[in-house]
């Protein structure tokens, strides 16, 4: 299953990454599944993980780590908001 | 009946903004507005310069849905938001929030709920330059009790998907 | 600092006033503020024209004890209050609060403050024409209640002196 | 005791006079007093009146039944305030 994913402030620059296309594997069926399955990916990922304070965007809608992933969506982590 | 979400990289000019939420309105007696602005100082360090990171696409939507929740909860005769991004310096105009109303205190409640929810749910990033180097600004807890105390926080939008 | 009030015939430009409260003024992050407009109704009936009355020289006093006792519970930058009287139209600005602070929260709250005790107690009186002739404006309760929210209501400001 | 009194708004238009010069009888030594004075007067002047939702001020400060009265003062009687 293909997404996309961005990445966005002290986020994006944790990763070293702004957008990437992602096949997902089977067994990632959720925006929480998705963010562990990238946390392990090793140097930078960690800040994915567990214990970090870490939002998350489906299509474009704040959204939690049970929402369900489907082929096609826009997927976005970030910090909090510091807006306004 | 106006209601409009701007998110751009030009100033605004606040007077014409406010003029416009009752022009043509003669049912408003109440327009309550809010400006944030840069400041020259965060954490106890100087700030010489800012960048407003956005997530372009979800903002605009996010201000929406921000203001509609507003327009459901109180009777409002016209709500604007205009939020910059990009390079900003002290002094500068972030955001703009004015709500017209036929009464003062929707007018009130109204302006000072939309910046709470903006606060929490508008996808905005604040990069600021120190003297200690470019530092990301943090996420403060008490903009998270400002938008719980309308007792629809954070944790209710991301369960009720 | 910039702390001032206006009673004036004369209309007043909102976004100069705004643009005022914070200019060369880098600490301050938030500006809050409110315009009343005159309504084309009232009660029911169409208000072709209004006369505000007021008491010359307690006016200003009553409106900078108000702004004292403001900056007396906020920390607060700038404070701004115009204040028409005179003949008006529907329409037309009668009543300018602006406060700058540091953050949202005390801009807003301040504001929200001076206009509660300006309503109840700054001496000023509205005389609306209606088709059914010319009328005084009844003072509502909700007035009385909103400013009694901030926990010194008016029977306070009686027993006080 | 000489006093200035002033009258706004509907209460001005019921009894008929914006502003007056009054020697004040010995025994109102009151705000309250000086009220129920004048409320006697007569046609017009019951606006003044018990039950009547009368504001006052001394010299230009908001001020209860009980303010005490002093030669020069300026008293003003009106209606509960509108404006804003």
């Amino acid at each position: 299953m293909k997404v996309k994913v961005l990445y966005f402030a002290s986020l994006r620059e944790a990763v070293g990454c702004a957008s990437e296309d992602l096949d997902v594997p089977a067994e990632v069926h959720t925006l929480g599944a998705l963010r562990a399955f990238l946390a392990a990916r090793g140097e930078g990922w960690e800040a994915l993980g567990v214990g970090r304070n870490v939002r998350a965007a489906l299509n474009q809608q704040m959204s939690g780590a049970e929402a369900a992933l489907a082929a096609g969506d826009e997927v976005a982590f970030f910090p909090p908001v510091t807006g306004g | 009946m106006s209601v409009s979400v701007s998110v751009q990289e030009a100033d605004f000019d606040t007077g014409a903004e406010i003029a416009a939420l009752s022009a043509g309105q003669p049912e408003v007696g109440a327009v309550a507005s809010f400006v944030g602005l840069v400041r020259d100082t965060s954490e106890g360090s100087d700030v010489s310069a800012m960048t407003l990171e956005h997530y372009p696409g979800m903002t605009e939507q996010a201000l929406e849905d921000i203001v509609a929740e507003a327009m459901q909860r109180w009777t409002l005769h016209g709500v604007r938001v205009i939020h910059r991004f990009g390079p900003l310096l002290p002094g500068d105009q972030i955001v703009f929030v004015g709500v017209a109303g036929a009464h003062r205190g929707e007018s009130f409640e109204a302006c000072a709920f939309i910046m709470d929810y903006l606060k929490t749910r508008a996808p905005f990033w604040k990069h600021e330059e120190t003297p200690e180097g470019g530092r990301w600004v943090d996420a403060r807890e008490s903009d998270e009790s400002a938008a719980k105390r309308w007792s629809e926080g954070w944790d209710d939008i991301e369960q009720r998907r």
